[in-house]
């Protein structure tokens, strides 16, 4: 019998200009990475704000990352470095709840880096699968 | 190039200069007012150290002709400070030495009233570390 | 235990109402118990020398009720703010709040505010008086007709415990002297939490918000909540929710409204004041707090009218999000 | 409730061969919404494209969610396909089910399950999309060109060649700039007067161009095709219209001994001047710092000279609003001080000079009538040291230095080595280089001349100590290939010193929310592909503000700014983003948030009247988005603490939804 491997469900938030472009080049260069992944297009990282990230737990994600350009990239200037800030406090406030680190991530990818961005998913995947399930975010309050 | 990696980084580590940086611009070499005495120039030194051929700058008299004037450091255009690399050498040497040319307690027999400060900073700085 | 009096407080608002100064007073009111002293807007000397109050409990910060009861008036509006409400006075100009002269500011001293849910824990609860007396405070209750007295240092406030700050920052008028920012150990407890593990936070966590009835009150509190629409009570925001669906809202609620004040909590405590389950929330706030000190430099709410927040600013040079968990070991 | 049609393309065998687009078309069939399905060969072919059209007609379809390649690859086409069937483009949604899909994974049965997944999201996003109609402003047609130099120049000219007003605000008496004060330019050597002189007099003699000389802009409001400028000019003392510049007050001026900036203050002016003789507009102007008349109203000389009555001691500033579409940038650069070298000497010695000074020494119009002398004595240098790199490159001073490389030095320390052998065969030039770098057409040739042809020493090494010693400056300086220490003995020591962006620059960047690198170089939109145009919409980079530049390259990037102003100015109306930013005013705290994280200033805040629900009004600070500046980062949308600001096209709602559609 086929025992039935764990398969989390992991949200990319990727900026239109850089991110998403990466991994259309990912794409194009037959670059793989699990499935796991769905990538969701915003027009800037700075567009994320940490209420989809929660809702995105709080609906049985088991990771979530953001991907943006690489700070002083930003098509809009500043976004990213708006980004860096706002998830820099906000997984800070995530693990300080104790909720694994692993399970957030912010990843700088350029229009160019298909290839980071497929190695980036690849090792966001493994972390988070090597976590299990998240739990934790979704039963914070009932105590077992 | 590297045919001393262990010295030259040791040196570089010592001096906490920036070699890297040197542009070849030869300010260094301009402005040094002890050049004439030196048969490797500032510039030189920074250089070799580079390069990593150390054994010909440990075995020159040039070591002990800088007067720690740090005109060179003071006018260099990208920060490398020339001077702190001949002191790093020159400590190298006086290390494989084993002995410092002098110690405390000589000093002073050899000081006299008139003796500037400022040279016995920098004598303390060049012969002891 | 509080150096000022009710009648200096009195005399200094009728003196401001009389001569035309204020047009009415924004003051503590008698609530239903001795602890329990509500804000009100007294119109004249009359209401004030009947309903004034003015005793260990009064720690509402009433810079909040500014954004509503300020424009409200035809003339001034005076307020009495304790150091630590300034801050959450100048957060409140900053953002453009409410009209800076519409307001009158008197700053009063404060030794700090006890803590009813202390007090309770010492005397029970059938709590039928209470009264200051020197150094100390008397409990009548229900079950002992000779008064408890308890140690008013004992009773103080958490956040009294750990005050920031005796600084007026904003006033137009001071009983008593402009005092000083302090040192504090007030980040001592995030430490404690952030040196436990990852399990152990988790489990503290839990514990605390287990608790939590999503009864708002922190959110209506809190000074730096005066959104004229809450993102909880907005259907378009996609978190709508008044009370809780699932078992996770509570947690997405504390820590979206932590966020929402993140750079601009000064740190009042009014949140754990008014927890009636009370959960530490002020340490989620202090959290974020402590994390702005230490990733973007010092930096205090308030302190300054016109100072930009630091979840609105920038550096080029600003730490990576991976680099927060890379600060030490011990945060592992 | 939408009526969604959901088509699922194959992309030949690129998606159909690890997705089955048959099971996904099916599947997608019971999302809410959703009334049509279906999966077509090749969607953005013609057959694909009318497949949607009439599916739209026959389904009545309020929305479209296309599962094929990447957005950004055929987002456009299908927008423009809803916009043929009548629809709204904005009521179109992708889902990638290429790039980010089939190519990326090889199980057929992976595949599907994310396609499906994938397209659910987009069907649940697209539920909540609104038609969104790009917003429209009109274009004012005229442009500012602020600066007079040859950048500013040119881009005037070639604005006002294609039909359209430019104002030229130039902060100095005459346009010109630096250029003017050039004698020869290289690597042709033909005198800069005789090829500026002429553009300059087409400007005062173009009928579309209006010159602002002595003046500055001041303030800056509105935005791309809207902008309102008030611009400052300064009192001259003279008015402007009745002054023949026939120079008869200047003669007659009895204070004389003022240092004359135009010559870097190698000679005098009088207190009412004319900088030089071809100046544009060639019209007087009082030194108010200088004239005695103003000072303390003693003297009114050249009032009583004045045949055309033209002195005004009493003008006073004045201030001019005028509306523009589009804003060129082109305040230029300035040499840095030497002041702080103190191992050249520049201070102790007059005959150690900086190239501009040089420039001006061997210049027909300057100081010396053309003739190279000695600044101190007059005489005539016989060897003359030119120490290259000034100041640049400098990376451990940036309190005297810039990090940056000049980029113009090298070239015209080539040409003044050159021309100085050309003109005084009998003086020995040396130049003291890092590294020479001349890479543009006939430049390295031209250096190369200098040292075959006209024997010019091209010394290794840099200078270290210039000491003025009698008439004499000795010269100490490194020869690294020969591993020499020299010892020159110079009669003239130039210093080619690093080139920095005009004072007025910072400012002025402020004022157009237009950003500046941390060398107070105006920033570009994009570095290669936008390189004349600043982010800030409607401003627009010419010359040395954005980064050191010669002049020919300073001409043809003036002549792209001027054709990206054309264009500009060339519409009647600006069409918009749709997808930008508004907020909901009763929301809306006023708290200044999202003003402070936009980086394109396109936030403001007005006071409005709102009835409350006890009948009463209040007037609340709310903020408003100005939807022809934003361009829809979404920034603002997360620094709202009420959530009330969001982004048309990305709304929390639609993101939320997708999120849940993912997490289901």
């Amino acid at each position: 019998m086929q025992v039935n491997e764990y398969k989390p469900l992991i949200v990319a938030f990727c900026c239109n200009w850089c991110s998403y472009a990466g991994a259309d080049l990912a794409g194009n260069n037959r670059l793989a990475y699990p499935a796991d992944v769905k990538i969701i297009r915003v027009p800037c990282s700075c567009r994320v704000n940490p209420m989809f990230i929660l809702r995105a737990f709080q609906r049985g994600a088991d990771g979530v990352i953001i991907c943006g350009c690489h700070p002083g990239d930003c098509h809009y200037t500043s976004g990213n470095y708006y980004t860096r800030r706002r998830m820099a406090a906000l997984f800070s406030m995530l693990d300080y709840l104790g909720i694994e680190k692993e399970r957030t991530r912010v990843e700088w990818v350029s229009a160019a880096e298909g290839a980071k961005f497929a190695a980036t998913m690849n090792d966001f995947a493994k972390t988070v699968a090597s976590l299990g399930e998240n739990k934790r975010l979704e039963d914070l309050r009932c105590k077992k | 190039m590297h045919n001393n990696k262990y010295l030259r980084d040791e040196i570089i580590r010592i001096s906490g200069a920036d070699v890297s940086k040197c542009m070849r611009c030869g300010k260094c070499s301009a402005t040094c007012p002890a050049y004439d005495e030196m048969e490797y120039h500032p510039h030189q030194f920074v250089n070799m150290v580079e390069c990593g051929d150390i054994e010909p700058l440990l075995n020159s008299e040039s070591l002990y002709k800088c007067l720690s004037c740090f005109a060179c450091i003071d006018r260099c255009p990208r920060g490398v400070q020339p001077a702190k690399v001949v002191e790093a050498v020159r400590l190298t040497a006086i290390r494989k030495q084993g002995a410092n040319h002098i110690t405390a307690d000589d000093i002073p027999a050899v000081v006299d009233a008139d003796t500037p400060q400022q040279l016995l900073v920098s004598a303390f700085r060049k012969y002891t570390k | 235990m509080q150096k000022i009096t009710r009648d200096q407080l009195v005399s200094k608002a009728s003196e401001l109402l009389s001569n035309g100064t204020v047009c009415c007073v924004l003051g503590w009111g008698m609530g239903e118990f001795d602890y329990d002293v509500t804000p009100t807007v007294f119109n004249t000397v009359e209401e004030l020398n009947n309903g004034f109050v003015f005793n260990d409990f009064c720690g509402a910060n009433f810079s909040k009720y500014l954004v509503s009861k300020a424009a409200k008036c035809d003339g001034k509006i005076l307020v009495l703010l304790k150091p630590c409400d300034t801050y959450s006075f100048n957060q409140l100009l900053t953002e453009h709040r409410f009209d800076r002269e519409k307001v009158y500011v008197v700053g009063i001293p404060c030794e700090g505010m006890a803590d009813v849910s202390k007090v309770k824990a010492i005397c029970g609860e059938g709590i039928l008086a209470i009264s200051s007396n020197g150094d100390n405070i008397n409990v009548t209750t229900l079950y002992d007709e000779n008064p408890i007295v308890i140690n008013a240092a004992d009773v103080l406030a958490e956040r009294c415990v750990n005050c920031k700050s005796k600084k007026h920052v904003a006033y137009d008028e001071l009983l008593g002297d402009e005092g000083e920012v302090i040192e504090s150990n007030r980040f001592d407890e995030v430490a404690r939490l952030e040196a436990m593990s990852a399990d152990e936070r988790f489990a503290f966590w839990q514990n605390e918000l287990s608790r939590c009835i999503r009864c708002n009150a922190c959110r209506d509190a809190c000074p730096a909540c005066t959104c004229e629409k809450c993102v909880f009570d907005n259907p378009n925001s996609g978190v709508e929710n008044k009370s809780p669906a699932n078992s996770f809202e509570e947690k997405l609620f504390h820590i979206i409204r932590a966020y929402h004040v993140a750079g601009r909590c000064t740190d009042c405590g009014e949140c754990s004041r008014v927890c009636p389950q009370n959960i530490p929330l002020h340490l989620l706030n202090r959290k974020f707090i402590k994390d702005i000190n230490e990733f973007y430099g010092d930096y205090q709410a308030g302190e300054e009218v016109g100072m930009r927040a630091p979840l609105v600013n920038y550096t080029t040079e600003d730490l990576e999000p991976g680099e927060v968990f890379d600060r030490g070991a011990d945060n592992a | 409730m939408q009526r969604v049609g959901v088509f699922v393309c194959w992309c030949g065998s690129n998606i159909a061969g690890t997705v089955d687009v048959e099971a996904v078309s099916e599947a997608l069939k019971s999302e809410p919404g959703v009334v049509f399905s279906t999966n077509y060969q090749y969607m953005c072919s013609q057959a694909g494209q009318d497949m949607i059209k009439d599916a739209v007609k026959e389904h009545n379809l309020t929305g479209i969610v296309v599962c094929s390649c990447s957005p950004r690859m055929h987002e456009a086409t299908f927008r423009k396909t809803a916009a043929a069937a009548g629809l709204n483009p904005y009521m179109v949604e992708i889902a990638n089910i290429r790039e980010q899909c089939s190519w990326v994974h090889k199980d057929v049965l992976t595949g599907t399950e994310k396609a499906i997944i994938l397209g659910k999201a987009a069907v649940a996003k697209v539920n909540l999309n609104t038609p969104l109609i790009p917003g429209e402003s009109p274009v004012t047609k005229r442009a500012l060109v602020i600066g007079g130099g040859i950048a500013g120049i040119q881009t005037a000219l070639d604005i006002a060649d294609a039909g359209f007003e430019v104002d030229i605000v130039e902060k100095k008496p005459t346009i010109g700039g630096k250029m003017a004060q050039l004698d020869k330019t290289f690597p042709t050597l033909d005198c800069a007067a005789c090829i500026l002189t002429p553009k300059m007099v087409d400007v005062a003699q173009n009928e579309k161009i209006r010159i602002f000389s002595y003046s500055e802009v001041t303030e800056v409001q509105g935005f791309v095709g809207n902008f309102d400028v008030t611009i400052k000019k300064n009192a001259r003392y003279v008015k402007e219209e009745i002054c023949t510049g026939c120079g008869a007050c200047v003669e007659k001026c009895p204070m004389k001994k003022i240092p004359n900036e135009f010559n870097l203050g190698m000679d005098n002016r009088s207190a009412i001047y004319i900088p030089f003789a071809q100046a544009v507009p060639k019209v007087a102007t009082i030194d108010p710092n200088a004239c005695n008349m103003l000072k303390n109203g003693k003297c009114g000389v050249c009032s009583k000279v004045c045949a055309a009555g033209a002195i005004d001691y009493t003008q006073k500033d004045e201030y001019i609003n005028e509306k523009y579409g589009a804003i060129v940038v082109a305040t230029g650069f300035n040499p840095i001080s030497m002041d702080k070298f103190d191992e050249f000497a520049y201070n102790q010695s007059k005959d150690v000079i900086t190239s501009l000074e040089f420039e001006r020494l061997t210049n027909a119009a300057g100081p010396s009538a053309g003739k190279l002398v000695r600044p101190s004595d007059g005489k005539h240098p016989h060897t003359i040291v030119f120490v290259q790199c000034v100041g640049s490159r400098c990376e451990s001073c940036a309190e005297k230095g810039k990090e940056y490389c000049s980029k113009i030095c090298c070239m015209y320390t080539a040409k003044h080595a050159m021309l100085t052998r050309d003109k005084y065969p009998d003086t020995e030039v040396y130049v003291f280089y890092i590294d020479v770098r001349t890479p543009g057409k006939n430049f390295d040739e031209f250096y190369r001349r200098a040292v075959e042809e006209y024997g010019v020493k091209y010394v290794k090494g840099m200078v270290g100590k210039v000491t003025p010693e009698g008439d004499k400056l000795k010269v100490q300086a490194s020869d690294l290939i020969a591993n020499k220490q020299l010892h020159i003995d110079a009669d003239l020591v130039v210093l080619a010193a690093a080139i920095e962006p005009d004072k007025s620059a910072r400012p002025l960047a402020t004022m157009l929310t237009a950003s500046m690198d941390t060398n107070d170089f105006f920033t570009e939109a994009h570095p290669k592909l936008r390189p004349v145009e600043s982010p800030t919409a409607g401003v627009f980079l010419s010359g040395a503000c954005q980064g050191p530049k010669d002049i020919p390259e300073t001409v043809s990037q003036a002549g792209a700014a001027a054709s990206k102003v054309i264009g500009l100015l060339a519409k009647d109306k600006l069409t918009g983003n749709p997808c930008v930013a508004n907020s909901n005013e009763l929301m809306c705290n006023g708290c200044s948030s999202c003003a402070n994280v936009c980086p394109y200033g396109a936030i403001s805040y007005e006071d409005k009247e709102f009835r409350m629900p006890d009948r009463t009004t209040k007037v609340r600070r709310v903020a408003v988005v100005n939807p022809a500046v934003c361009q829809g980062c979404g920034a603002c949308t997360v620094a709202c603490p009420s959530g009330a600001m969001d982004l048309k096209g990305f709304a929390n709602s639609q993101i939320m939804a997708e999120v849940d559609a993912i997490c289901k």
